[in-house]
C-alpha cells in the first residue's frame, strides 16, 4: 500500500455513520495509587474531530495510549469499526488505520527527519521517494521540513511537526493527537486546522486532545470530558464558551488573572542586552545578532516567535549556561554578566524558569525537597559551608507545593518524574517566584498545562511584576504574551525586533512578524522608539 | 495470568536485605549441583569456598586486606559512576600510586622516621591523581573518551612499571632481579591485629567508607555529582560544571586509587614489584555496582568479593578444586546477585491475560509485549 | 617496499581477532547494550573452536562452534541485562570472570595439542603479483572475512531497515518502543550478534593465527576491542582503521626493537595505547559528530513502562 | 629408603604444596612444573598428597596462599616463581617446621631452599647450532622480560652461535609477557620479515615454533618439548625438567635429611635436558651439539669463561677466569656481538 493523503481511501470505507469507528466500552485502567481511567465509555464517528477535555492527570494521555497499543487496559472492550479487537502494540494499531501524535516526543534525536518518518510508518518506502514525500506533504499542511536534518538540531516546534508528517503519511483511519500545537504559530496552528478539517471531510476521526479551549471550540464537533479518569461529560463544544469548557472540566470556577494594565510605572532598568551576537553552537542552530533588550522593574517583556529562530539561545545566553565574549552585553541591574555562569547570575537575583521542565528544569528522579534545591546556591540558607540542610529544602518544597497546589502524592518525596506536567511546572514556576527575584526569565511557562494551572501561573507571574520584578517571557502562544505582556517583541532568524506596547499591537501583526513578513514592522518599529 | 515488572517506586527495605540472600541460597544450590555433578562433594565445597575462611582470626583479617583495595577504589568509582563519569582505568591509577608512594620509600630507604609514611601516603595519592587527570583532561578539552584513555592508560602505567624495577627503581643489591628494595619498617604500614596482615589501610577505609556516604548524601558537591549523572541539562540548568563534576570524579577514584596502590606496597608487600595488583580497579568496578554505588553496599560487596576469593583458595587447597570451577563458581554468584538485584527495583506481577483476540487483523502476534516476560 | 609489505600482511593478522569482536560489540553498542565481556566471549569461542575442530576434524564445525559458544555466553548476559534488569557493566565483567573460569575448565584436555592451521588462500599467479599478491590474496580466509564482516555491518546499519531500527532502539528505547518496536527482542539479537562475531574472533586465534589452545590466550584483546569501539566513535569502518593502527603499531614497535633500537621495549610496548590515545584526541575534537553515531542509550536499563 | 619413614608416610601421607604463577594449561613454565607435581605423585602415590594453587598472581596474594599452605598442615611447599620470594621468606619465619623450596631466587633460610635450572646450558648448543643451520645469518630472538635469567640465554646462545659463525647476527625482541601466543606470533613474523630463518625463544608458548613450521624455517623450543607444533620445525627444545628434583626433595623429608640448599641445576643434573633433534638437522650438526652437551656436563667447556667483552667493550670476565655464580645471576649486559642494548638505568 502506498498510502497518500489525498487518495480518498479512508472515506471508501465508510459506510454508513450507525457504526462508529472506535467504540471504547467501560475501560478501566489502574496504576500503583491512581486510577488513571475509570470505565470510560466513547464512542468515535468516522469523519469527527472529537474533542477530550480534561486536567492535568485527568487520564486522557492513559486513554490514548490504550487505544494505540501502548498500554493494556485492565478491563473494558475495545470495539474498531464495531468489532471487538485487541490492540497488542502500537505496529497492530497502525494496522488497523491508527495513527498518533504523541505528547511528549517519541523521536530519534541522532536519525534524520526521514529516518525518524520511516520508522514510523512501517513500509518499505525507499527513503528518497519517502523524502519527496515528506517535502511535498510537510509544505502542503504548512509544516515545512527538511528531511535530511537530524532531529537533534530542531526546535521542539519542528519536532513536533516532524511528529504531524510521519502520522499524516500513514493515511490513518483514527488520527489521535496529544496536544498538537503547542509549538506553533497562530498561522501554523490555523494551517493545522485547515488540514485537520480536510482530513475529517474525507472521512477520517481525529481525536484531539489540547487545553487550548478556544482550539478546541473552533475545531472540534464534540467533547468528552474527563475528571479524574471518570466521564464527566460530552458536549458540542461550538456551543460553548471557553470558560464553560474549563469549569465542566475541573468542576468549579476558577479566577482569571486581570489583564495588563496600560501605562503602567516601571522602574529602573533590570536586565539590560546591547548587541547581543553569539554564534551558534551546532550546525543547525542559530546564530544571534545584534539583540538589543531592556526589561524594566515591575514589567513584563514578551518575546514572541516560531520555535527555532533563536530563543533558545537566546535564553541560554541569559540564563548564564552559554557565556558571551562581550560581559557587557547582558547586564543585570546594570552590572557586566555575560560572562558569569547560572549561579553568579542567580546570585545577582536572576530567576529562570527552562522550556523543558523534565530533564531541564527538575530532575525526573529526585524528589521535590531535592529538586526544590536546584536553583539554589551557596548564598541561601540551603546549605552551609558546602553541606545541605535537607531539613530546610524539605521544608522549602512542601510551601511551595502548597502556595501554588502543586498536586504531589507524597508531598516533598514525590519524585519529580511522578508528577504531572502541569504540576511539576507549577512547582518549578514556583521554586522560582519564591526566590523573589528581582528578574525572572520564563520560558513557555504554561505549554501543555491546563486552563486552572496556567490561570494560577499567570497570576503569579503578574503579582511578582507587581511586586516590581523584572519579568521576560519568551512563548508561542500569543494568548499568552497578550495576556501577560506590557511590551511585546518578535525574535526571527536570530534577530530581535524592537518592541511595542501589547495593547498597541494586535495578533494579526505579530503572528506575521513571527512567519517573517515585516511589511508592517518598519512602521511599528518606527512608533516602538517612543514608548 | 503472565508475570510482568512494575516499577517499584520504592524499595522496602525488607527487599533489600532479602535479595542478597536469596541469591546467596541460589548459588549455594547450583554451586552445590555443579561440585556433585564434577564429583566433589557439594556440601564439603560449598563450607570450604563461603565459611572456611571467616572461621580463624587470620582469616578474617586477611579478607579485611583483599577487600582493603577493592573497597577504596570501589568507593572513588561509585562517585563517577554516579556522575556518569566512566573510569576504568582506576588499575593504572592504582598502578602509579604505588610507584609514586613506593619511590618516595625508596628515595629515604636509609632514612627512617614517622613523618615517611604519611608522605608516602599523600605521593601515592597525588600519582593516582596525576594519572586520573590525564583522561579528565583529554575529556575537558577535546572531549576524548574517558573510558577509552583511562583503558589504555592502565597498559602504559603497567608497563611503566615494569621499566621502572626492570630499571631506575631496581634493587641494587638483588642481582639485577625485577623488584625494589625491601621497604623498612618506618615505610611499611603498621598491623591493626598482631600476627595477621591487617594493615591501618583497612581502617582508613573505613573511613573512606563514611566519607564517601557523607559526601554523597549530604554535601552540595555530592548533590551536583548527582544532578549531573542523573540528567546533565538540569546540572547545566543549575549551573553546576560538568567539566567540574569530571575532574572532580577523576581526581577522586584516581587519588583513591592511588592510595589503594601505596598501601598494597607498603602493606602486604612492602616493595615495588611488577606486578602489585591482581586486577583490583577491574574488579572495584563489579564491586561499585554490585554495591549499588553505595558506600555501605560497596563495602560489603567488597567484603563477598574478597571472601570469593579466599574461598577460591581454599577449595583448591583443601578439596583440589582447579581454578577453573573457582572461576565458574564465582561467574555464578555474581550474576545470582545482579540477577537478584531486579526485586529491589520491580516488582512481579501476575496480569490478567487480555481478552483473547478476536478480530482477525489483531490475532496476538510475535511482537506483543514480550518484554514484560 | 621489501619490508613494508611483510608488515602490512603481518598487520592485517594481528588486527583480525580485534575487527571481529569489536565489531559485533559495535552492533551490540549500536543496539543500546554495553557488554563488557567481550575477553569472556572470545575465550569461550576460542576454546569452543578449538575443541570441536580437534575432536571432529572440521575447521567449520569449529566455526560453527565458536559462533554458538559466543551466542550462548551472549543470551547469559542478555539474559541477566535485558529480561533481568541487571545493570550492564557489572554483568559485563562478571561475564569475563566466568568465560575465564569456564573456558580453562573445558579446555584442560586440548593444552598442548596441535593443528592444522586454516590454509593460506593461494590464489595461483594472484598471490604472485609484487607488492599487493601477498597483501591481498595470502592470506587466510577470515582475515578477508573479518573486513567482509566489517563493510557486511555498515551496509547494514546504514543501508537497511533493520539497521535502521536498531539504529533508533540504541538511541531512545522509550521512543523505539512507543511506535512499536519490541526494542527487547531486538536487543537479544544485537547482543547475540555480538557474541557471535566475539566467539569469532576467539576461534580466529584458535584456530587460524595460533593454532592451539592455552589458558587465557585473548590475553586482553577483548578489551582491546572494546576500547576500538569507543575509538572507531561507533562507526564500523573506523574500526578496521582503529584496529589496523592498533595493530600497525604493535608491528612497528616490534621491528624497531628487532632493529636494535636502544629504547627500553616497555616504554617500546607503550606506543600502540598512547598512539591509540593520540588519535583518538584528535578526531573527538568534534563532539556533534560522536554524538550523531554514539548511541544515546547505551548501558541504560529499558522497561517498557515509562 | 627407611622402612619407618615409609611406615609412617602410609597412614599420614606427606602433604606436598605448589604454588604456580600461571595456570597449570599455559604448556609452558606452569605446566612443567605441574608435570614434577605428577611425577611425585606417580612415585611416591598414597605416600604423599600433593596440593597445588595455580594462577597466583606474584603481589600481596602470594604470600596468603603460602601461608594458607603453610597453617593446614603442608610439611613441603615448593613456590615456582621469582616473585614469590620475599613472601615466601616471610611465610617461613612463621613456620619453621615447615619446608620450603624456592625456585629461581636467591634468597635462603634455614627451612627455604632454593632451586633453579642452568637454562643457559642448554642455549649454548642451541647457538652453535643455529650457526651451523642459518642460511641468512640471522637469527630471531623472542625474549619475554630482560631479567638476569632471560640475558643469560641470549648470551650464552650469542656466545655458541659466534663460536661457530662470527657473522651471524641475533636480533632480538621482547614481548613483555611471559606467554601470550599473539604477541609471540607477531613478533616472530616480524623477525622473520627481517631475515631471521631460525627462531629462538625465551616465551612460553609454541607460537613461534608454529610459525616457523608454517614458513618451512626452524625454530627451537622452550620449556617443554614443541615437536608437536613444530614436526619439521623444531630443530631441538631446551626442556624444564623438575620431576627428579621434585622427588628427591620429597624423598629427602621422607628420610628426614632434607637440608636448606640451593641446586643450580644443569645439564648434567637432567633440571636441563635437550630434545630429540628435528629432521632438519644434519647428522653432523646432532653430533657437535651432542658432543657440546657432553662437554658442558663434564665441565670441559665452561661458557662463560673470559676473556669475555660486553658489546661495548669493556671487559666483564676477566682472562682464565669463569664468570662466578653471581656474576651470572645478575648478568646485565650484552656479550660482544649484540647489536643491540640492553635497557639500563
Ligand atoms: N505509568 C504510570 N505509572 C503510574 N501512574 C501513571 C502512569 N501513567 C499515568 N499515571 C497516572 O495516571 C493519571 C492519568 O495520567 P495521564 O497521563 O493519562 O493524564 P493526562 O490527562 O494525560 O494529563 P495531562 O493533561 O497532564 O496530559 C495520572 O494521575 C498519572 O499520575
Ligand atoms: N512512577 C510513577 N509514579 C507515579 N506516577 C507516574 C509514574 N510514572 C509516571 N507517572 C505519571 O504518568 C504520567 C505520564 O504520562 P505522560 O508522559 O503523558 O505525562 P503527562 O501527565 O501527560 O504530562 P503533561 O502534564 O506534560 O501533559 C505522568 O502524568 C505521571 O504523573
Ligand atoms: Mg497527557
Ligand atoms: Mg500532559
Amino acid at each position: 500500500m502506498s498510502p497518500d493523503i489525498h487518495s480518498g481511501s479512508a472515506s471508501a470505507n465508510v459506510s454508513a455513520g450507525a457504526v462508529p469507528r472506535l467504540a471504547l466500552r467501560g475501560i478501566t485502567k489502574a496504576f500503583p495509587g491512581t486510577v488513571a481511567n475509570d470505565d470510560v465509555s466513547l464512542a468515535l464517528r468516522a469523519g469527527e474531530i472529537h474533542a477530550l477535555l480534561g486536567e492535568n492527570g485527568a487520564g486522557k494521555s492513559t486513554l490514548v495510549k490504550i487505544v494505540y497499543g501502548l498500554l493494556q487496559a485492565d478491563s473494558g472492550d475495545v470495539l474498531w469499526e464495531g468489532r471487538p479487537v485487541v490492540i497488542p502494540s502500537p505496529a497492530e494499531a497502525r494496522k488497523l488505520g491508527i495513527g498518533m501524535v504523541f505528547q511528549h516526543f517519541s523521536l530519534f534525536d541522532s536519525l534524520t527527519v526521514a529516518e525518524n518518518v520511516a520508522l514510523g510508518i512501517g513500509d518499505k518506502t525507499p527513503m528518497r521517494v519517502l523524502e519527496d514525500r515528506i517535502r511535498e506533504v510537510s509544505e502542503r499542511y504548512g509544516l515545512p521540513l527538511d528531511p535530511r536534518r537530524p532531529v537533534h538540531a530542531l526546535s521542539v516546534g519542528e519536532r513536533q511537526r516532524v511528529e504531524i508528517v510521519r502520522c499524516l503519511l500513514q493515511d490513518p483511519k483514527l488520527l489521535i493527537m496529544d496536544e498538537p500545537t503547542s509549538v506553533l504559530t497562530p498561522q501554523e496552528a490555523e494551517q493545522l486546522f485547515t488540514t485537520l478539517r480536510a482530513l475529517r471531510d474525507e472521512g477520517r476521526t481525529i481525536l484531539y486532545i489540547s487545553h487550548k479551549l478556544d482550539e478546541i471550540r473552533a475545531l472540534c464537533g464534540r467533547a468528552t470530558i474527563l475528571r479524574a479518569g471518570k466521564v464527566v461529560d460530552a458536549c458540542d463544544p461550538t456551543e460553548k464558551t471557553a470558560r464553560e469548557l474549563a469549569q465542566m472540566m475541573i468542576g468549579s470556577d476558577y479566577a482569571t488573572p486581570a489583564g495588563a494594565a496600560e501605562d503602567r510605572k516601571t522602574g529602573e532598568a533590570r536586565l539590560t542586552v546591547h548587541n547581543l551576537n553569539l554564534a551558534a553552537s551546532g550546525p543547525f542552530g542559530t546564530t544571534l545578532v545584534d539583540v538589543d533588550l531592556e526589561v524594566r522593574g515591575g514589567e513584563i517583556l514578551g518575546i514572541a516567535g516560531v520555535a527555532g529562530n533563536g530563543q533558545a539561545e537566546l535564553l541560554s545566553a541569559l540564563s548564564g549556561e552559554l557565556l558571551v565574549q562581550d560581559a557587557g552585553s547582558v547586564r543585570l541591574e546594570g552590572v557586566p554578566a555575560g560572562h558569569l555562569g547560572p549561579r553568579q547570575r542567580r546570585a545577582m537575583g536572576l530567576g529562570f524558569v527552562p522550556e523543558e521542565r523534565l530533564g531541564r528544569g527538575a530532575v525526573p528522579d529526585m524528589s521535590l525537597a531535592e529538586n526544590a534545591l536546584l536553583s539554589r546556591g551557596t548564598g541561601d540558607d540551603m546549605v552551609s559551608r558546602g553541606m545541605i540542610r535537607f531539613s530546610r529544602a524539605h521544608g522549602l518544597a512542601e510551601k511551595i507545593i502548597d502556595a501554588y497546589n502543586v498536586v504531589a502524592g507524597k508531598g516533598a518525596h514525590a519524585t519529580a518524574k511522578s508528577l504531572s506536567g502541569g504540576n511539576l511546572q507549577k512547582f518549578i514556576i514556583g521554586r522560582e517566584i519564591m526566590r523573589k527575584p528581582r528578574i525572572l526569565i520564563a520560558a513557555h511557562p504554561t505549554w501543555g498545562v491546563d486552563a486552572g494551572a496556567a490561570a494560577a501561573i499567570h497570576q503569579a507571574l503578574m503579582d511578582l511584576r507587581d511586586e516590581g520584578t523584572a519579568v521576560l517571557i519568551v512563548s508561542q502562544d500569543l494568548d499568552e504574551l497578550f495576556v501577560l505582556s506590557d511590551r511585546i517583541a518578535v525574535m526571527y532568524h536570530g534577530r530581535l525586533s524592537q518592541s511595542r506596547p501589547a495593547h498597541e499591537a494586535t495578533v494579526e501583526q505579530i503572528g506575521l512578524l513571527m512567519g517573517g513578513v515585516f511589511d508592517t514592522s518598519d512602521a511599528w518599529e518606527g512608533d516602538a522608539h517612543a514608548s | 495470568m503472565r508475570p510482568s515488572l512494575e516499577l517499584r517506586s520504592h524499595t522496602p527495605r525488607s527487599i533489600l536485605y532479602l535479595t542478597p540472600v536469596i541469591a546467596a541460597l541460589l548459588t549455594a544450590f547450583s554451586g552445590g549441583v555443579l561440585f556433585a555433578a564434577l564429583g566433589y562433594p557439594p556440601l564439603e565445597a560449598l563450607y570450604a569456598f563461603f565459611i572456611q575462611p571467616l572461621t580463624s582470626l587470620n582469616g578474617l583479617a586477611e579478607i579485611g586486606v583483599k577487600a582493603t583495595p577493592l573497597v577504596l577504589i570501589g568507593i572513588g568509582l561509585s562517585i563517577g559512576f554516579r556522575g556518569n563519569v566512566w573510569n576504568i582505568g582506576a588499575e593504572g591509577q592504582l598502578t602509579l600510586g604505588a610507584i609514586c608512594g613506593g619511590a618516595v620509600a625508596l628515595a629515604f630507604y636509609d632514612v627512617e622516621g614517622v613523618w615517611l609514611l604519611p608522605l608516602m601516603v599523600i605521593a601515592g595519592t597525588l600519582g593516582g591523581m596525576a594519572w586520573g587527570a590525564i583522561p579528565a583532561l583529554l575529556k575537558t578539552r577535546f572531549n576524548a573518551s574517558e573510558i577509552l584513555v583511562s583503558l589504555m592508560l592502565t597498559y602504559v602505567a603497567t608497563l611503566f612499571l615494569s621499566y621502572l624495577v626492570h630499571g631506575p627503581l631496581m634493587d641494587p643489591e638483588g642481582f639485577n632481579f625485577p623488584q625494589s628494595r625491601l621497604f623498612h619498617d618506618s615505610a611499611l604500614l603498621p598491623t591493626l591485629i598482631p600476627f595477621t596482615r591487617l594493615h591501618l589501610g583497612a581502617a582508613i577505609a573505613l573511613f573512606i567508607v563514611v566519607a564517601g556516604w557523607f559526601v554523597m548524601a549530604r554535601t552540595l558537591i555530592g548533590f551536583q555529582v548527582k544532578v549531573i549523572g542523573l540528567t546533565p541539562a538540569a546540572g547545566g540548568y543549575a549551573g553546576f560544571s560538568q567539566k567540574k563534576v569530571v575532574w572532580m570524579a577523576f581526581l577522586t577514584s584516581g587519588g583513591l586509587a592511588g592510595m589503594a596502590g601505596l598501601f598494597e606496597v607498603a602493606g602486604p608487600i612492602g616493595q615495588l614489584s611488577p606486578s602489585v595488583s591482581p586486577g583490583y580497579g577491574f574488579t572495584a568496578i563489579i564491586v561499585a555496582f554490585l554495591g549499588r554505588l553505595h558506600p555501605v553496599g560497596i563495602l560489603l560487596a567488597g567484603l563477598l568479593m574478597a571472601l570469593s576469593y579466599l574461598g577460591g583458595e581454599v577449595v583448591q587447597i583443601e578439596l583440589g578444586l582447579p581454578l577453573a570451577i573457582t572461576g565458574v563458581f564465582q561467574g555464578m554468584l555474581l550474576f545470582f546477585l545482579l540477577g537478584a538485584d531486579l526485586f529491589t527495583r520491580y516488582r512481579l506481577r501476575w496480569n490478567r491475560s487480555p481478552a483473547a483476540g478476536t478480530a482477525a487483523g489483531a490475532a496476538r502476534p510475535a511482537e506483543a509485549r514480550e518484554e514484560a516476560a | 617496499m621489501e619490508s613494508f609489505v611483510p608488515f602490512i600482511v603481518i598487520m592485517l593478522g594481528a588486527a583480525t581477532p580485534l575487527i571481529f569482536a569489536a565489531i559485533g560489540e559495535l552492533v551490540t553498542e549500536k543496539s543500546g547494550v554495553l557488554n563488557l565481556g567481550v575477553e569472556g566471549m572470545m575465550l569461550m569461542g576460542a576454546v569452543s573452536a578449538f575443541a570441536v575442530s580437534i575432536t571432529t576434524g572440521s575447521t567449520t564445525l569449529g566455526l560453527l562452534a565458536a559462533i554458538g559458544a559466543g551466542v550462548l555466553m551472549a543470551l547469559l548476559f542478555g539474559l541477566l541485562t535485558l529480561t533481568l534488569l541487571a545493570n550492564q557493566v557489572a554483568c559485563g565483567l562478571a561475564l569475563t570472570i566466568f568465560g575465564i573460569g569456564l573456558s580453562s575448565f573445558i579446555g584442560k584436555d586440548y593444552v598442548g595439542k596441535p593443528l592444522d592451521a586454516l590454509p593460506s588462500m593461494d590464489l595461483g599467479w594472484l598471490s604472485d603479483i609484487p607488492v599487493l599478491g601477498p597483501v591481498l590474496f595470502s592470506q587466510d580466509l577470515m582475515v578477508y572475512a573479518a573486513i567482509a564482516v566489517v563493510a557486511a555491518v555498515a551496509w547494514f546499519l546504514y543501508h537497511t531497515r533493520a539497521g535502521l531500527v536498531l539504529r533508533a532502539v540504541g538511541e531512545s528505547h522509550h521512543a523505539a518502543h512507543a511506535i512499536g518496536y519490541p526494542v527487547i527482542r531486538i536487543r537479544y539479537m544485537a547482543v547475540a550478534f555480538g557474541g557471535a562475531m566475539a566467539g569469532l574472533g576467539g576461534a580466529y586465534l584458535s584456530l587460524a593465527y595460533t593454532p592451539m589452545w592455552v589458558e587465557h590466550m585473548t590475553a586482553g584483546r577483548g578489551w582491546i576491542a572494546l576500547a576500538l569501539v569507543v575509538f572507531a566513535t561507533w562507526r564500523p569502518f573506523r574500526v578496521l582503521l582503529g584496529a589496523w593502527l592498533f595493530g600497525g603499531v604493535t608491528i612497528l614497535q616490534l621491528h624497531a626493537q628487532g632493529a636494535g633500537i636502544a629504547v627500553p621495549s616497555q616504554l617500546m610496548s607503550m606506543l600502540p595505547y598512547i598512539a591509540t590515545i593520540v588519535v583518538l584526541v584528535l578526531i573527538s575534537r568534534d563532539a556533534t559528530r560522536i554524538r550523531m553515531n554514539a548511541p544515546a542509550s547505551i548501558g541504560k536499563v529499558f522497561h517498557p513502562e515509562r | 629408603t627407611m622402612p619407618g619413614g615409609a611406615a609412617v608416610a602410609q597412614d599420614d601421607p606427606l602433604k606436598v604444596g605448589f604454588v604456580y604463577v600461571g595456570p597449570v594449561g599455559d604448556h609452558g613454565w606452569t605446566y612443567q612444573h605441574d608435570k614434577g607435581r605428577q611425577a611425585v605423585v606417580e612415585k611416591f602415590g598414597d605416600a604423599v598428597k600433593t596440593t597445588y594453587v595455580e594462577s597466583v598472581p606474584e603481589g600481596a596474594d602470594a604470600e596468603r596462599v603460602i601461608n594458607q599452605l603453610a597453617q593446614s598442615g603442608h610439611d613441603l611447599i615448593f613456590t615456582t616463581s621469582f616473585g614469590f620470594m620475599n613472601p615466601t621468606v616471610k611465610v617461613a619465619k612463621r613456620y619453621p617446621d615447615v619446608m620450603f623450596e624456592h625456585a629461581t631466587g636467591y634468597k635462603r633460610a634455614d627451612n627455604v631452599s632454593t632451586y633453579a635450572g642452568r637454562f643457559y646450558e642448554g642455549r649454548y648448543p642451541i647457538g652453535v647450532m643455529a650457526g651451523r643451520l642459518t642460511e641468512s645469518d640471522t637469527i630471531g630472538y623472542i625474549a619475554p622480560f630482560p631479567i638476569p635469567e632471560v640475558v643469560r640465554g641470549i648470551n650464552a646462545f650469542t656466545k655458541g652461535l659466534h663460536s661457530v659463525n662470527p657473522d651471524a647476527s641475533v636480533k632480538i625482541i621482547y614481548v613483555n609477557s611471559w606467554y601470550d601466543p599473539g604477541k609471540e606470533r607477531e613478533a616472530a613474523e616480524t623477525l622473520v620479515a627481517q631475515g631471521a630463518d631460525i627462531l629462538v625463544q625465551h616465551t612460553d608458548s609454541a607460537a613461534p615454533m608454529q610459525l616457523a613450521e608454517e614458513k618451512g624455517l626452524i625454530a627451537f623450543g622452550q620449556a617443554s618439548d614443541m615437536s608437536q607444533f613444530g614436526p619439521n620445525a623444531q630443530a631441538t627444545a631446551i626442556v624444564d625438567d623438575w620431576s627428579d628434583y621434585y622427588i628427591d626433595r620429597v624423598q629427602a623429608v621422607m628420610d628426614g635429611t632434607w637440608e636448606s640448599q640451593d641446586t643450580w641445576g644443569g645439564l648434567n643434573s637432567g633440571m636441563v635436558q635437550l630434545s630429540d633433534f628435528g629432521p632438519k638437522v644434519p647428522e653432523d650438526v646432532a653430533k657437535e651439539a651432542t658432543q657440546i652437551v657432553k662437554d658442558i656436563e663434564s665441565g670441559d667447556l665452561v661458557i662463560f669463561e673470559g676473556p669475555i667483552k660486553d658489546n661495548a667493550g669493556e671487559v666483564r670476565i676477566a682472562e682464565g677466569e669463569a664468570a662466578s655464580e653471581e656474576d651470572l645471576l645478575s648478568m646485565d649486559w650484552y656479550i660482544e656481538g649484540i647489536d643491540a642494548q640492553l635497557p639500563k638505568n
